[in-house]
């Protein structure tokens, strides 16, 4: 090892056995970080690869977030019967209700992912908030009361082979509360929950402007809803895009007839993949375009538009009663012959 | 020899005291203990992607031996509802229905081949369309298929797959769906009074794009030449049979500005002017062709049925069928069929769209859809589209008069 | 270290350790995978295009060997599936390639299957991508007055034409596109397959 | 299943048995050498000068005149073509690289298609230039080391020649589209026979030279030279055997060789190369000598099996992928020996690194071979591979293992060994300055430049969104940066062979004068 020989070592000054011996230093460290290197790469390589994409984090400003169960964990047996029964008539209400059905809605037009979705009135959220006063009806409303609403004006009952809702005590309301129950799984009663109902959206100095809103309207709403907002159905003729004005739309006693309910689920949701891409200013004058036109009468009228809109619309974002182009705005669309 | 004077004649090289230094020993280690934790995991890894490869064969073989109620639940429920009521105006209800009950014969070459044109079931009349299932399901899921469907709304009676082979055989000639019910009634008057088949005027003959698809023009490359005789596409290329008219119009005019950019299909645009492309459009969008994607992209396939039926609140991603119908059938005049699409196409659209979806026009919605799913997302979505049956022909014309 | 002859010896012997084990357990076991169930051998004229791709040296910019989708997304730029060891049963000399100047081709077949679109590519590639850096192959071609009767004739883009000329392909280019046409692996992969799992430690699918 | 893993097992830990056999060998001296045997390469009164070549001529001890004498034509027919060969190689290789950014220039004929052009570059500057001139050198250090004349230099001789005769025949082919089609092996095999026996009777003389020496030690530079000069012949003609392999199990074979080329033939030529000159030129020996042991074994046992990472994600079984990338990753162990014992003695004498422009190539070689060791060993690892692989990135670190590490080496072994062998000094002297500098830039612009441009158009083919147009487009720019490198990487060559030309031609005159005299 030692080579007798080389005596150099014997007369080295300390001085001198550290010099050299920096580059073999930084040779070691080269070494040892293409080492480290390597190591962090194997870790790279082991879990980095192994997890998936990384899923946006949910935020919380005080409401409590909450998850639906998912549709594998529908029970079986008669209960879970039921609950399906209740999705079926969510999802495939003009069939599965068809006496009761006066236009080309289902409930998940607008309760969007059957209803789960939040911030469009997810039915979890619903569920655990009745019975409810509401001022609509100046009464304590049962989820049965609010689910005769729903059919009275959003499904535009009065033009349904029955002319109206489903009967107090129909089944169809006892299948829809099991659905909306199992939705709401594990859901605390009666606590604000994130995502509920519609958002709320302020209106700024502008206010809202149907001749913006048809501008609005046509660049991000028309490729679906068509420019003559009737939606569009698939080649069987079934409805993909839900109507918004005419005959086989809501009447104009549904709460989506009024502009803020419209503008928040709009501004939310819409376009259908791509919600919150519109500014809050966009969903008022969208949602106003959309409110300025006809759609069935207010179930409620027996007087006058003028008259009902004293009764039942004051106060309210809305253009009932309105006239629009020389026409005045509530008097109701014809109704469609049914296919 | 030298006139440089040494710098420092004392100091010499010298060889330590350790002949191998330290730092060597340490690293020498180190990379030994990597290397075998490197081969350990690469030989768990070999045997996971052995262990993927059977696992897929056996999802292959799964799938194909599925039981008729699972079947079912992923081939008919999206239109016929899970419980079998249809859809009012729309979708025939299987509860009752006396096509059910008639000759075994009949489902199975419903299923085979489909239906367009109008039919009766259970008092309502339907002017729809049955996509052919012949190209997606073997004999054994039909068989199996048709046991199920009978069972639950018909008159029970098992139909063996030998029974289906026979019944392909015996159609393997017949390239179009049955034309509504009165043609079906011919196989089995059990179904009831029909509604008459009003063939619709023979659209147009529009030679011209005939002569575009299948010679190019002036010579040039033909569509028929990639996108297959019948546009039904191949490993890929996209299928093009059953795109809605307008959409692929479009295409084709963003294919010759560049806002669309394709190196294949750019050149080839170019050359069209707006009637050709119109005309091309149409041409593909009457075309009926069976269904050539499979998946192969290593797509999970229940994770790409997930997305398609139900999307992904998690990540904001809504169904496909939400827009593109129910079941991936498009929604003229724009919104695409994706059903029985090639899936390295659908993947590598949905890639670029999430990527550069600016650059092409007509399609707001799909970038940030797009943008949000991941790469096994794309994969196992477009996989999964890739099992679905191709979406009926229909004859553009009248249905937009409809 | 004072003696030649064990150091050659031993120096040799640990190239013979290396080469059983890169070379010869490799070729056993890969020998031992049957041509995939799909795979068909390459006619005589795919054979001449295959000679025409080795000799006008392709490969060095054209891989032939898609990657795993746990790799790199070649599924879903319709590369297709990944290449297992049986896909190359008939391919002496093998033409894997390690560049991707240009893309991969082993699927070209597949997804290009119009000769006419590769008879345009190769005698003029930026008349399809201006981009492109490929080389033009012109000496595959002729340029005449009047196409004879059975000449294939190329078409171009309009603005690439010359008045009163056509260009017609020689065999050379009709083998060339008939190899490229033959590359097609899109039936299924067997499931005993070879290939590198390195990247498949993920197991399951997230 | 069993027995694969079996064999992988079995691989590593034979490895690394060695390496440990080899570590405890050394750190308790069980070959009884060191220092002393270190010095072997110095006569006496050598050690602690400057040996400066570029300036002086042939060496005043008689001994080793007489050795050189027995080397000198076949080492200047070696070096002599080798030069020739490197020039003609560059100026195919600059064509390739600009025909890459400029596609429709030159498309007229097959021969001059891009294909060919690149291949041709390829085969001449490792068969023609880096070969020949590692023989070259081999032949002129060998017999140095072992204080002998070399034995039947007409070996020596008839091997440069049928290794020439088979070079151009090889060359000849490829441009007329007569190819095996395999990277690396693209000469027909029916010519490798050629190459194959040139390069077998170059070898005899080295070993006969290495079997009957006047010394008992051999030097570090004679283990590489002799293991080198042995494992290229196997390797060879292993690789060329026609209708062996098919397929899959080629591309196996093809890699297999084909990284041997470089770790087990030039690798060796040029470490054993930089071993001898470093020292010699410097007038010390090496810093620990006893530890070139574990830079040569291991070199063996790792550099052997790393083949196969060109294949990683390939259709070849994952077992041998995976060994291929950890003993890539192991050949940080003699790197790092060979690194400590080089660096550290150009470090601790800069003053030498300033004065002699061969010490400058070789050292700087020696340093290149360090980072593209290391640069490889990352390469391989799969995380960074699935970027790199198929991409221009491969192809700078290619350059700086065959150019920067390789050909700087014998650049300056040229330098060294000319003067001695012809009794001349250089011509033009100022041409070397320029073409070390020329080369020096030249290749930094090449380097750097493909070197991002490769990582960015693998970032851009592995995002699924971006079409593969932009991965190509990205990259002209960089294309373009490399040419101009390699431009100027040429201009420096020409002026090396000016002046090989000017020494060999002078040296002749003076051969015809003392015949005549």
């Amino acid at each position: 090892m030692t080579d007798p020989g080389h005596t150099a070592t014997e007369t080295e000054s300390p001085r001198d056995q550290r010099k050299g011996r920096g580059l073999p230093h930084s040779i070691y460290a080269l070494g040892g970080g293409l080492l480290l290197f390597a190591l962090v790469m194997l870790v790279r390589d082991d879990i980095l690869l192994r997890s998936g994409p990384p899923t946006p984090a949910a935020q919380d400003n005080g409401a409590i977030a909450f998850t639906p169960p998912p549709m594998s964990s529908i029970p079986n047996g008669p209960a879970g019967a039921s609950i399906r029964h209740g999705m079926a008539i969510f999802e495939n209400t003009g069939t599965e209700a068809r006496a009761f059905v006066g236009n080309g809605l289902a409930c998940r037009s607008c309760h969007l992912d059957a209803g789960r979705k939040a911030d469009s009135a997810p039915m979890w959220a619903a569920w655990v908030s009745y019975p409810q006063y509401r001022a609509k009806n100046k009464k304590m409303n049962s989820m049965e009361d609010r689910l005769n609403g729903c059919f009275s004006y959003s499904m535009n009952g009065q033009d349904s082979p029955s002319g109206g809702p489903p009967p107090k005590g129909d089944p169809i309301y006892t299948d829809l509360e099991a659905y909306f129950h199992w939705l709401a799984s594990n859901a605390p009663t009666g606590a604000k929950l994130k995502g509920a109902g519609f958002p709320k959206l302020k209106l700024s100095s502008l206010g809202y402007d149907r001749d913006r809103g048809r501008a609005v309207y046509a660049q991000h709403c028309a490729s679906c809803h068509g420019d003559d907002g009737q939606g569009r159905r698939d080649l069987n003729g079934r409805q993909v895009f839900p109507p918004l004005w005419g005959a086989n739309s809501y009447n104009w006693g549904a709460g989506m007839a009024q502009i803020n309910n419209a503008a928040g689920f709009i501004k939310a949701n819409m376009p259908l993949g791509a919600g919150n891409s519109l500014t809050d200013q966009q969903a008022w004058d969208a949602a106003a375009w959309i409110d300025s036109q006809e759609r069935p009468k207010d179930p409620r009228q027996k007087g006058s538009v003028q008259d009902n809109a004293a009764a039942f619309h004051e106060g309210e974002k809305t253009f009932y009663g309105k006239t629009i182009d020389n026409h005045l705005l509530g008097t109701g669309t014809s109704p469609k012959p049914r296919l | 020899m030298s006139e440089h004077p040494l710098a420092d004649e004392a100091f010499e090289p010298y060889e330590p005291r350790r002949p191998v230094p330290l730092p060597v020993y340490w690293m020498a280690i180190a990379l030994a203990l990597w290397g075998a934790v490197t081969l350990w995991n690469d030989s768990t890894a070999q045997s996971s992607g052995v262990g993927q490869r059977l696992a897929e064969a056996g999802d292959m073989t799964r799938r194909h031996s599925a039981a008729g109620a699972d079947l079912f639940a992923q081939r008919c429920a999206t239109c016929h509802q899970a419980n079998g009521a249809g859809v009012a105006g729309a979708v025939p209800p299987l509860q009752g229905s006396r096509f059910l009950g008639a000759n075994p014969q009949l489902v199975v070459q419903i299923l085979l081949h489909g239906i367009n044109g109008p039919i009766a079931v259970g008092g309502d009349r339907f002017d729809g369309h049955m996509p052919a299932f012949g190209s997606v399901l073997d004999d054994g899921q039909i068989a199996r298929l048709v046991t199920h469907l009978r069972a639950t709304w018909g008159n029970g009676g098992e139909v063996e797959a030998a029974f289906v082979k026979a019944q392909r055989q015996a159609t393997r000639e017949r390239h179009a769906s049955w034309n509504g019910g009165a043609d079906l009634v011919s196989l089995d008057p059990a179904v009831g009074p029909q509604p008459a088949f009003l063939s619709a005027p023979p659209a147009p003959s529009d030679s011209v794009a005939m002569a575009l698809a299948r010679g190019g023009k002036a010579g040039g490359w033909a569509c028929s030449a990639c996108h297959g005789a019948a546009g039904e596409g191949r490993s890929g290329v996209p299928r093009l049979a059953g795109l809605p008219a307008d959409y692929i119009a479009q295409a084709l005019l963003a294919f010759s500005t560049g806002t669309r950019p394709s190196d294949i299909m750019g050149p080839i645009a170019r050359q069209l002017d707006g009637p050709e492309r119109v005309g091309l459009g149409r041409l593909y969008a009457t075309m009926a062709s069976a269904s050539r994607a499979r998946p192969e992209l290593d797509g999970d396939l229940a994770r790409g049925a997930t997305l398609a039926l139900q999307g992904d609140d998690r990540r904001d991603v809504p169904s496909c069928f939400s827009c593109h119908g129910p079941s991936g059938f498009g929604v003229a005049p724009i919104v695409p069929a994706i059903a029985a699409q090639q899936p390295a196409y659908t993947a590598g659209r949905l890639a670029a769209l999430g990527r550069h979806g600016k650059d092409d026009a007509g399609a707001a919605v799909m970038p940030s859809v797009a943008a949000r799913l991941s790469d096994a997302d794309r994969r196992a979505v477009a996989d999964y589209l890739a099992t679905l049956p191709p979406s009926p022909a229909i004859d553009t014309d009248t249905k937009d008069a409809r | 270290m004072n003696r030649a002859l064990p150091l050659v010896i031993l120096a040799m012997a640990i190239l013979a350790f290396a080469t059983m084990l890169l070379v010869v357990v490799p070729r056993a076991q890969i020998g031992s995978e049957p041509p995939a169930a799909g795979l068909r051998a390459y006619s005589p004229e795919e054979l001449r295009g295959r000679a025409q791709y080795m000799s006008l040296g392709c490969v060095y910019c054209h891989s032939q060997q898609p990657r795993t989708p746990d790799q790199a997304p070649d599924g879903e730029r319709g590369w297709g599936r990944p290449s297992v060891a049986a896909d190359y049963a008939y391919d002496s000399p093998h033409l894997m390639g390690t560049m991707r100047t240009g893309p991969d081709l082993l699927n070209v077949g597949a997804r290009l299957p119009s000769t006419a679109w590769h008879l345009t590519h190769l005698y003029r590639p930026r008349a399809i991508a201006p981009w492109s850096i490929m080389p033009s192959y012109p000496f595959l071609f002729e340029i005449k007055d009047h196409a004879a009767p059975g000449d294939t004739v190329v078409w171009l883009p309009r603005e690439q034409r010359v008045a009163g000329k056509v260009v017609v392909a020689r065999p050379e280019a009709m083998a060339l596109v008939a190899y490229l046409l033959s590359l097609d692996r899109t039936y299924p992969a067997p499931a005993s397959a070879i290939r590198d799992d390195g990247y498949s430690r993920v197991g399951g699918k997230p | 299943m069993l027995t694969i893993g079996l064999f992988l097992a079995i691989s590593f830990l034979v490895s690394l048995a060695g390496l440990t056999a080899l570590i405890w060998a050394v750190s308790t001296d069980q070959f009884s050498f060191g220092q002393k045997q270190a010095r072997i390469i110095f006569i006496e009164g050598e050690e602690g000068h400057l040996d400066d070549p570029t300036a002086g001529s042939g060496s005043r001890d008689l001994e080793r005149a007489s050795i050189d004498r027995t080397t000198a034509w076949p080492v200047s027919l070696f070096l002599g073509a080798a030069v020739v060969w490197l020039v003609i190689g560059s100026f195919f290789g600059l064509i390739a690289s600009l025909k890459l950014h400029l596609p429709d220039w030159l498309d007229e004929n097959a021969v001059l298609t891009f294909g060919r052009m690149r291949t041709l570059h390829l085969t001449m500057v490792i068969y023609g230039w880096l070969s020949l001139g590692g023989i070259g050198t081999a032949t002129w250090i060998t017999p140095r080391i072992f204080h002998s004349p070399l034995r039947s230099p007409r070996f020596a001789t008839w091997g440069a020649i049928i290794w020439n005769a088979g070079l151009i025949a090889g060359c000849v082919a490829i441009a007329t589209g007569w190819t095996d089609g395999e990277e690396w092996l693209e000469i027909p095999w029916q010519i490798d026979g050629l190459l194959a026996l040139g390069g077998g009777l170059a070898v005899v003389p080295v070993l006969r030279t290495a079997f009957g020496r006047s010394v008992d030690h051999i030097y570090v530079s004679g283990w590489y030279f002799l293991a080198a000069l042995c494992w290229f012949p196997a390797l060879f003609i292993i690789a060329n055997i026609p209708g062996l392999f098919v397929g899959a199990e080629q591309a196996t074979v093809n890699w297999w060789f084909a990284h041997n080329v470089l770790g087990l033939w030039l690798t060796p030529l040029g470490l054993g190369a930089a071993y001898y000159f470093i020292p010699k030129i410097i007038g010390k020996p090496v810093y620990s000598y006893s530890l070139s042991l574990i830079g040569f074994w291991a070199l063996a046992l790792f550099y052997s099996q790393v083949g196969i990472h060109h294949l990683i994600g390939g259709p070849v079984p994952t077992w041998v992928v995976t060994l291929s990338v950890v003993q890539s990753v192991m050949m940080v162990v003699p790197v790092l020996a060979v690194a400590i014992n080089q660096h550290v003695v150009v470090a601790s004498n800069l003053w030498a690194f300033r004065a002699s422009l061969p010490l400058r190539f070789i050292s700087l070689g020696a340093m290149m071979y360090t980072l593209a060791s290391v640069e490889g060993s990352l390469e391989a690892l799969r995380s960074i591979n699935t970027v790199t692989h198929f991409t221009q990135f491969t192809i700078a670190h290619a350059h700086l293992g065959a150019y920067g590490f390789a050909s700087f080496i014998l650049f300056g072994s040229i330098y060294y060994m000319m003067p001695r062998i012809t009794g001349r000094a250089w011509p033009w002297p100022g041409l070397i300055t320029v073409h070390f500098w020329s080369v020096l830039a030249g290749f930094a612009v090449y380097f750097v430049a493909l070197t991002i441009g490769g990582l960015l158009q693998g970032e851009a083919m592995l995002d699924a969104g971006r079409p593969f147009a932009q991965s190509v487009i990205l990259l002209k720019p960089y294309l373009e940066a490399r040419s101009i490198g390699g431009a100027v990487m040429t201009l420096g060559h020409i002026l090396l062979a000016v002046n090989v030309a000017g020494i060999l031609a002078r040296s002749a005159a003076d051969a015809r004068k003392g015949e005549t005299a």
